[in-house]
């Protein structure tokens, strides 16, 4: 239980460099290559040979995201609670789940909020991590998710949310369905305050959140090759025994639906990021040096 | 009396009303106050009668129960003149989800219900109570025309859960209950839910944003079915009622979890076995919570809405002293 | 001209009867039977032998559903002006046409708007006349209905717009197109003054009128045999070069794609006003007797 | 000068309501007053250069020329950082409406239109710039957010009219037109449509009503295509060009009819054969319109809005004396 300690699991992203570090090389599940670790780290974590996106964890999706140097976890100190005493068929209760996804992670939490700059622009950044059972969304996360829009509020940034999340935290049982309530509730402070909200949805977005937080946003992106849905695939096809479309679900699906407004490459969401909120920019505190200088230059570009 | 006072005064403002003066604002508060005052003297709420505690999956059987009183039989028995109002407007109606208009104890109201059939024809055609997208949108539209008018609202939820399929996901079903569930704490009106039967997830929380949300006593309300659970984390459909259990998905256990403001009795052995009662019970519950809610004011009504469900949830502080 | 005279073309119900008097015996166009004309308005202009829906006037409509006695007819006195001095094939200018159509009718416009009571509850009626020029709207419709707004705003009485229109009065040119701003923007006022609005609408409500105020009810009704929709069903032909639907833009066919909340049969429509009357009365102005007691006969059924 | 004496009326009273006192009416009003002062000292609206009147038919023409700047080119052209959205979140994307975020002039606006295709391919993707529903409630969502954050809306207008298809009647088109002339009548945030080309009825009207209305010279703006109104009342689809004559579809006409507020000039022989002039005064009229709208609080915008609208159309008052 070393990793308790640690300033209560704050995400600093300086450590993350390290933990790579035990093997060099690792082989590309999509074409099978040997690729250099570093480098696919370098490129978003999608592999230089084939272009497959490898998954990201909730602290290297920041890390992708924001200015350098900018990013301060401001999680509220919470952890997941057991309030069913909820026991799995292994005989293993809930809490002992949440720590072992505390270990395996060295996160809290399956969400991490933080405030941040991103192109100079503030932002609040709720970020889930999908390695933390499953992304679900807990009482954790629905408090998380109200402080960052508390957040937002006070210090006039942009909320971006970035889902990973299979949805509701069944072993939180009622109480994890009261969270879609608690949070679409919360949303309408940014509405009142004028704030941007942005939300981002990747592989995969579903069920309770999509059906309520994740779908709230002013704008809505899915990262390429997102999964975005409310019921799941197996789910349907036991429904309907039929078989699905092809692209169900799917990044494009959304997009031909009118669930998404657009569809980002993840080596592109930072710029796309800074593209939406300089729109928004007079409605935001102060934007650094940084935000008018990035945004000088690419004015005349 | 303090009241009768209070009541001259309030004619005298409606009679300077007629001349010109918008004093709207000021009536509605001192009836508001009125009817507090009122509210104090009279009964308190029954506390309901301890049933025998059964077990909890025989209760999901019982909400399951073919011949339980379904959203439209509510509607029959404790409301006048109901008309029902169909579709939404962009796509289609639905029938897994009925809404109207009706008046119920005196006072017009609109109410939207998700409906299961008694019979395998009706079943078709209502989906097995278990809507579309174009249902809770529909459901959104009658809502926000009360609104419009000022009409307090009442849900009776009664649903598996929203219909799984490929055109409920092509046409956002996720959005549709996302959108719900915001513009229900938005709505300038009061609203009262009841989970009548079984109240399946996302699907049923999309209608059960209330200032009360009642629950009669046999129905449950879940993140997942039990099957569902059992399925997933069982590995094993058929320990549902072990899953079932292990929710915590009946009345008394989401009243403790202050998920539910109240249990609406039903008779021994379930609501089918003596609709009467169960009707009759769920009409003085109703009575008595819309009289407390249409006294707030709507600022204060919206902002006890937000605040009752922002205190849903359980986690534990990390301090210092949780390390040592 | 002499009809010109008669007190600027009001509508009054009582000599309605008289102009049938003409010939007795009518053969229905659906089952060729002849039938008793007096039989066939007392059914409300329905077919006794086959049940076919003819065609009914505006007073017709009127009279079908009014309280006795309880009609006046309020419209505005204008007619139509010649804005764009429109003259078609035959030669013919707009104002000869709108002549004829009032030698025809009787009529003074397309649209007739009345104060009424229908089971004692106070309604402003607007009723549509489709023989006069197809029942199009041009600025004296927009006018009209308007004023039947405001009438029904001061007078705290439901608004029941009855439409048989084939949309815009093409010879008012952009008038015509923008009378359909213009009534949508008055119809902000029954909101306002949270008065109900019930449209109903028959055969046909399609193009202009259906595009704009006959959409925005509270509560939208089809009377049976309704054809409902924007674009005529030969343009749609012509475009897609495809046969349409069977059930096309039938009543039908708009209660199953949302669009209208019930179809009412013709000779059900005055009791499902009242039903819906009922449910808004504590909103409109204090009902006539009749409304009390109608409505207590109806409760004890 | 007085403005600078308002100037610093206004900041004291901001920096009072830092101190918690709400004052953000009061500010608002008098940053109208000040607007709308500095517009009395700026320069006047350029009366449109009379170029000579073209026959209505050869102006249709134009409208439809293929090389016309269309939606896009002025979006592109005219504002930075244009940021599209898509979707109608109910239903799907149609590419015949574009809709998004931009800055025009220093300001974030939002801005709406229907597109057209440049060649063929493009034109299939876009439906010939005729919209089908999800277009209009894509754009009834877009405007809406705009208005969330009080950005003022732009919508330009080239659409031969809403999709005749079936799909469209499905999804209740009308119902969706309707709605979009009512919403832009609610909200509250200042709105110039510009008819850039084909103004074509419904489909053009569901983006059309703002507080400004503006035509370029060469667009044509009517209840029905010449082609239509020609085969309807001439019995013969051939006389579109006297139709056309006759429906006074241009923007001289409709001026005179009082449905626009200005002519935007066009270079002599129409837009597409030097787009930058077009361009360029269609920046200069959004500019000076914009700042006047800006200058209105918003009950005056959207009174003056509900207005302007009302007093379309012309009729004659039948009186007494008509009739001797
Ligand atoms: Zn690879
Ligand atoms: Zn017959």
């Amino acid at each position: 239980m070393a990793i308790f300690g640690k300033k209560y699991f704050k995400v600093e992203l300086e450590r993350l460099e390290r933990k790579d570090d035990e093997t060099l090389w690792m082989k590309c599940k999509a074409c099978g290559e040997l690729v250099f670790k570093k480098r696919v780290r370098e490129n978003n974590n999608i592999c230089p040979k084939c272009g497959e996106y490898f998954f990201l964890t909730a602290p290297e999706r920041i890390e992708l995201l924001v200015d350098p140097g900018s990013f301060e976890d401001i999680s509220r100190p919470i952890v997941a609670a057991d309030p069913l005493q909820f026991i799995d068929e292994d005989g293993k209760p809930y809490s002992e789940k949440v720590k072992k996804a505390q270990e395996e992670t060295g996160l809290a939490n399956e969400i991490i909020i933080g405030r941040a700059r991103i192109g100079g622009y503030p932002v609040i950044l709720a970020v889930m991590d999908f390695r933390f059972i499953g992304g679900s969304m807990g009482s954790v996360m629905g408090e998380q998710i109200c402080q960052a829009i508390q957040y937002a509020v006070q210090e006039r940034a942009a909320l971006v949310l970035i889902s990973a999340t299979g949805g509701a935290r069944m072993q939180e049982g009622i109480l994890s369905l009261m969270q879609m309530a608690k949070t679409s509730a919360a949303r309408k402070r940014l509405e009142d305050a004028k704030l941007p909200f942005i939300s981002i949805m990747t592989y995969p977005t579903t069920a309770g959140v999509e059906a309520s937080i994740a779908s709230l946003g002013d704008i809505t992106l899915a990262e390429k090759g997102a999964l975005i849905g409310f019921t799941g695939r197996r789910v349907i096809k036991q429904t309907i025994r039929q078989e699905l479309p092809e692209d169900f679900q799917t990044d494009r699906f959304a997009f031909e639906h009118g669930i998404v407004d657009n569809v980002v490459k993840r080596e592109q969401l930072r710029d796309e990021l800074i593209k939406i909120l300089r729109l928004f920019a007079p409605l935001l505190a102060h934007s650094s040096a940084v935000a008018g200088e990035a945004h000088q230059r690419e004015a005349i570009v | 009396m303090i009241y009768e006072e209070l009541q001259r005064q309030i004619e005298q403002l409606r009679a300077l009303s007629r001349n010109g003066v918008d004093l709207s604002e000021e009536i509605a508060r001192l009836e508001a106050k009125l009817a507090a005052l009122k509210r104090q003297t009279a009964t308190p709420a029954p506390s309901p009668a301890p049933s025998p505690e059964l077990d909890d999956w025989e209760r999901v059987k019982l909400a399951r129960h073919p011949k339980r009183p379904y959203a439209l039989d509510y509607i029959q028995a404790l409301t006048e003149d109901f008309y029902e109002l169909h579709g939404d407007r962009l796509y289609g109606d639905d029938a897994a989800v009925v809404a109207g208009i009706a008046r119920f104890d005196g006072q017009t109201v609109v109410i939207v219900g998700t409906q299961k059939g008694r019979d395998a024809t009706e079943n078709v055609r209502r989906n097995f109570g278990m809507p579309h997208p174009e249902g809770y949108r529909k459901a959104l539209r009658v809502m926000k025309l009360g609104e419009r008018f000022g009409f307090p609202i009442l849900t009776l939820i009664d649903t598996p859960g929203a219909y799984p399929g490929v055109g409920a996901e092509e046409r956002n079903i996720g959005g549709a209950l996302a959108q719900n569930i915001y513009e229900l704490f938005n709505l300038k009106v009061p609203i009262i839910a009841t989970i009548i039967g079984e109240g399946g997830s996302g699907g049923a929380i999309a209608l059960a944003i209330g200032d009360r949300v009642l629950m009669l006593e046999n129905a449950i309300y879940s993140v997942i079915t039990p099957e569902g659970c059992a399925a997933i984390l069982f590995r094993d459909a058929s320990k549902a009622p072990e899953a079932a259990r292990a929710l915590k998905l009946t009345a008394p256990h989401l009243l403790r979890l202050g998920v539910i403001d109240e249990i609406v009795p039903e008779p021994p052995g379930g609501a089918h076995l003596d609709p009467e009662m169960a009707l009759c019970a769920l009409k003085s519950a109703w009575q008595r919570h819309l009289r407390e809610v249409l006294a707030l004011p709507v600022d204060v009504l919206q902002k006890q809405r937000r605040e009752k469900f922002h205190k849903m949830g359980l986690y534990e502080e990390i301090t210092e002293s949780s390390f040592s």
